[in-house]
């Protein structure tokens, strides 16, 4: 299916508002206004926005350790996600998770995860409450290359094949696992390949185009909501910042060539050039949604700055939920 | 607490305590719904999930791969997600393979969102040897569950408590570990039939005396009340506590009863090395030092895996006879 | 290749030998003379038959909870099984491992494995130490269909195809895990599907026909030691008596007609047909190579029962190792 | 005990002092090898095995998928095959998706098998909150560890045991785990350039007083030696012991500090509950119940996963600030 003109801005307006959170990130983290780590989702801004154009606030996702991305695009609070960042008491988590744990559970967003593949059995698991309930809703996970080696993410996509859940997984190859290469970590080129051994569809499509994303996750989406089982897509794509933070380290695992020629392909202003010969948004109107973005980040950072830091007395607090049965939902 | 639920004298087994409860929590609650490795059409490999299956259909009793970190997850994200699940890991042992869908997910997810998610979800579990099971399907390892902030624990001795506990569990919105244990599966003993609540948190004291405390929980129970029974013949009369849920502790209980007594041992299966019995008596020891007569005792399995050969597996379990002389010197020291 | 003739013998008789051991085992559990959980092979002989028969004693095999057949295909001494079936201080591990962990480190035998999936991993390591000496040794894992879900599993034969290790993946495809059939939990019918997804070749083999396994073996072990990485194969078999022990529980979770079939397809009766119509061994001959198996393990089960106990108190005895660092390995 | 060697003044940090160790012990045994994530090419995320990819080659440093089950049983299966593999897992709480291969595997190899197995494997890793890595990034988990039979584990204070520990662990034939502290890898301190061992099971005491016992490790006992620091200028004098090795456990050296003090504080980073704190402080009442003139003080992190936020994490660290406190009650109780 071709996307609208709506749809087409709705994409474009996503990955903006991305990469917008994300250059702000990484400067406040350069400040050392930060703490903790800051995983950047910075040139994949395509795979999250075309996925979750798909979502409505009832389907869910589960992300990784580079989470930012994913709640952005999944309509995140940038003021919430902002505030967790310094760790202030107005924060998504009240504080107590930070960038990595960073969620929003009446917008579907199932937390980022420090663990390699850990949110895939629980997307799954989420998958599974849309099926027992009998809605079409649908559960996303997004998992990177290196993850897609984790037993969690072998179990769970397993899982889900064998009890046909409603569940889309995005696999968001990037080349790298931390700072090693693919081709250390495994023998196949193209994570795709595994589907097969789980007995469900697979796509791989190019991750720096929004509308390549969107079209495969509209047609497995689709099929989830029909009730036809789970899918799974490849997206190639490449993070512009380093693993983590903003700088390299002193040592060089990707090349400046490898680097300068995936920056060609920017996902933004590949799609930027394309809405404007389309004649669906000038150079003008593009402005506006990056000044509109730019704008809200800073008032955003105002108000985590202001915000007032965690009370220390509630430290104990939500270790557990004190609340009692009160007897079977409905 | 509250009063024992009425029995009518019906006696059941310890694990049809457990499937009972299981089936009136599915009947009144359409969130409910159990999964795991055989528990549907073959019932469950200890026959806990019979009947159920065919009851609730696929949906509801739910027959997963062999992947336990999967299911774990499964319920973790059905939890999040508004569903009550159960779900069960079979042998205590193989809880190892989803440690990190239990400590590091399941656990910790409500925190780390800062409040936001609500994780009604049981896990259920056998553990303990006596079996001939050898290493890896013997242990007892709710030390590590314990020491877990996030998690509730319990390990019943007996039918009543079993299917209380575990109601108790399904209602809890936390995630919640339920460790029955195998040599028990046959234990027969008065179970209500209607549903009710053992409450989370809560010891029994199972045996009065005013001479030695011994503290512990699970078979365990039986070989210390066995070992009380022999020693009140000596003239020594203890008090044993059947702690019943180890996280929370109900360490009240426990230390009102070693301020009278003075002497108290704590007994438990797992390995004594870095077991619950040293957060036991140490907490013990905090509460009521000026009332110890005598060091507090811990009795625990020695320091090896479980070994296999019968002969070598009843020199490891701590039993009747070990306790009995260890209370025995204990009321003499 | 094909098999000489001499393989032809050897295949048989590794064969029958397991066949013994197992149905002796089994009536000795009915009449509960050996403690704890018992697992039979009976039925999957030519997959531990065919597969061995390609290594020599320096080659490994890691195994699963279904492990006799195994360690008897790899040269296991009755006795020492049989004793440690008994738990006697004679036996394989001293009585302290048991059917589940028994094991012949002498003749490459690293162990019966109590967790599904635990000896996957293990195997892979012994691989590594293969290629890390620049041998030509060759390792290889038995698992389940069932043991192809766990994480465990998958992480293993990621990493062999990653690093490029000589180690053969068998899957003993039975149909069952425990009591639950193979398409309860997963969505796909040959498990040899997901060797793609590592890029390592795969193959199916009928696992009643223990020439064929041989065959499918030899290439891949050839494979293996030629340098050339890991490989997979996939053996249909069925096992004859139960999950465990030798009785079915009340509960049916297969057919008498399923089973019934299969059992017209017995490997050893195939086989013997078949050594027969080419002249390699008569039915005198075949006789003679199970009265001599017989012979054998009654010689094992009064071994067995005559040994003595482990004394109580070695209890603590081989926890660890005492002994200490003396410099640097040749 | 071994004196320790000769320093000759030299001055390198905690993670240096590690690096040079296994370098060292690659150098002397073509044996030894390392596996893990990150560690070849890229040098560790934390740079602790810079510089040994280039030197020894892939084979010998070797990057892995992101497969901690898969670690762990690559150096299971090589260590049983005559290897003497160090495994990394980068970060404790990754242990937890690999627990499975080191409790049931690595751990009872030897034993389920009748001794017949030899398992010279080092698993190392890095523990410890403080750098608002989270509630998943930031935990001690040792308690667990040292519960299983079959493991030893230690947990440097300074680099000088980090560089002989770590020789220990490589040369001991054994399942160890070698868990480094992360707020500690860039501590300076004297080390010797040549291999020397720090025993394993060797507890050290880095500060002496006859008022109270301090039993602590890894990152704790410099919190510890501060508060005892300060506790010296209020006339408290503290003996501070450093464990180094939590499995086997040197209670000889604790019990006879806390006969003669009288006065027992334990202290951990990792949650007091459930916690290496309650076996260490049992042991001791075991042993010295008739010398103690006032209840063991434990203290351990407060019951909750560890939060992110700077503010809420300094709450949750213990520090010497609380130590003083309590050594000061203590002192007076
Ligand atoms: C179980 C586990 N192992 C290791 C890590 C450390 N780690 C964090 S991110 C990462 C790389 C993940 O690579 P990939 O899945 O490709 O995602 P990417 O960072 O490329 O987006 C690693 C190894 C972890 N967090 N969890
Ligand atoms: C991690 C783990 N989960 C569950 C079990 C219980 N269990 C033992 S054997 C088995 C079935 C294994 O099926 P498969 O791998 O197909 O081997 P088969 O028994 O058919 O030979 C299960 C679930 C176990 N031992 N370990
Ligand atoms: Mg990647
Ligand atoms: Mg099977």
């Amino acid at each position: 299916m071709d996307p609208s003109p709506e749809t087409l801005l709705d994409l474009h307006r996503r990955m903006v508002r991305i990469r917008h959170f994300e250059e702000a990130a990484g400067r406040l983290a350069e400040q050392n206004r930060l703490p903790g780590f800051l995983h950047l989702y910075v040139g994949e801004e395509a795979v999250a926005a075309g996925v979750c154009a798909n979502l409505d606030d009832d389907d869910q996702i589960s992300s990784t350790h580079r989470g930012h991305g994913h709640l952005v695009a999944k309509g995140g609070d940038y003021s919430g996600m902002m505030a967790e960042l310094m760790g202030k008491a107005t924060g998504y988590c009240g504080g107590k998770g930070g960038s990595m744990h960073i969620c929003d559970l009446d917008l579907g967003m199932l937390g980022a995860n420090g663990i390699v593949g850990g949110g895939v059995p629980i997307a799954v698991g989420a998958g599974f409450a849309n099926k027992y309930r009998g809605t079409d809703r649908v559960s996303v996970v997004f998992f990177g290359d290196g993850a897609s080696n984790i037993g969690a993410f072998h179990e769970a996509a397993n899982m889900a094949a064998a009890l046909s859940l409603p569940v889309l997984f995005v696999c968001e190859n990037n080349e790298y696992g931390e700072f090693t290469p693919r081709d250390r970590t495994m023998a196949i080129t193209d994570v795709v390949d595994r589907a097969a051994g789980y007995g469900m569809p697979g796509a791989i499509v190019d991750g720096m185009d929004v509308v390549a994303v969107w079209e495969a996750a509209h047609e497995a989406v689709s099929r989830a909501r029909r009730g036809e089982g789970p899918s799974f897509i490849e997206a190639k794509t490449y993070r512009f910042y380093n693993h983590h933070g903003v700088q390299t380290l002193g040592m060089k695992y990707r090349s400046d060539d490898e680097l300068e020629q995936w920056k060609q392909r920017d996902p933004i202003e590949l799609f930027e050039d394309r809405l404007a010969s389309a004649g669906v948004l000038g150079a003008d109107g593009a402005q506006a949604v990056h000044a509109a973005a730019e704008a809200d980040i800073e008032a955003a950072i105002a108000f985590a700055e202001e915000s007032p830091l965690p009370d220390p007395d509630s430290l104990l607090v939500d270790v557990y939920t004190p609340a009692v049965y009160s007897g079977a939902a409905s | 607490m509250t009063p024992p639920a009425e029995t009518d004298g019906r006696s059941i087994a310890y694990g049809a305590a457990f499937a009972e409860g299981l089936a009136q929590m599915m009947d009144a609650d359409p969130n409910v719904f159990v999964a795991g490795e055989d528990v549907g059409r073959a019932g469950g490999v200890f026959g806990s999930f019979r009947g159920l299956n065919e009851r609730f259909g696929d949906m509801r009793v739910v027959d997963t791969p062999i992947s336990e970190q999967a299911i774990v997850g499964l319920g973790t994200g059905a939890a999040v997600s508004g569903l009550r699940p159960v779900v069960d890991l079979m042998f205590m042992d193989f809880m190892l393979v989803a440690m990190d869908q239990i400590v590091n997910q399941a656990a910790k997810l409500k925190y780390m969102f800062g409040g936001k998610a609500t994780l009604p979800m049981t896990i259920t579990t056998s553990a303990g040897a006596g079996l001939s099971a050898a290493a890896q399907h013997s242990q007892s390892l709710e030390a590590m569950l314990c020491h877990i902030p996030g998690l509730k624990v319990v390990m019943p001795s007996n039918p009543y408590d079993a299917k209380g506990l575990l109601i108790s569990c399904i209602r809890d919105d936390n995630p919640t570990v339920f460790v029955k244990h195998k040599r028990l599966l046959g234990l027969k003993g008065e179970v209500p039939e209607d549903p009710y609540e053992v409450p989370l948190g809560a010891a029994s004291t199972v045996r009065s005396g005013d001479d030695v405390t011994v503290v512990t929980y699970g078979r365990m129970v039986h070989e210390a009340t066995s070992a009380a029974d022999a020693m009140a013949a000596e003239g020594i009369e203890c008090d044993v506590i059947d702690l019943r849920t180890l996280q929370p502790l109900d360490m009240d209980t426990v230390v009102q009863s070693a301020q009278r007594t003075s002497r108290v041992a704590v007994v438990h299966e797992a390995v004594r090395f870095g077991g619950l019995g040293g957060e036991i008596a140490s907490g013990i020891a905090e509460e009521a030092f000026d009332y110890l007569d005598a060091p507090i005792e811990r009795i625990g399995a020695p320091f090896s895996p479980v070994p296999f050969s019968p002969v070598l597996e009843k020199e490891w379990v701590p039993n009747a006879e070990l306790i009995g002389e260890r209370i025995r010197a204990l009321a003499a020291a």
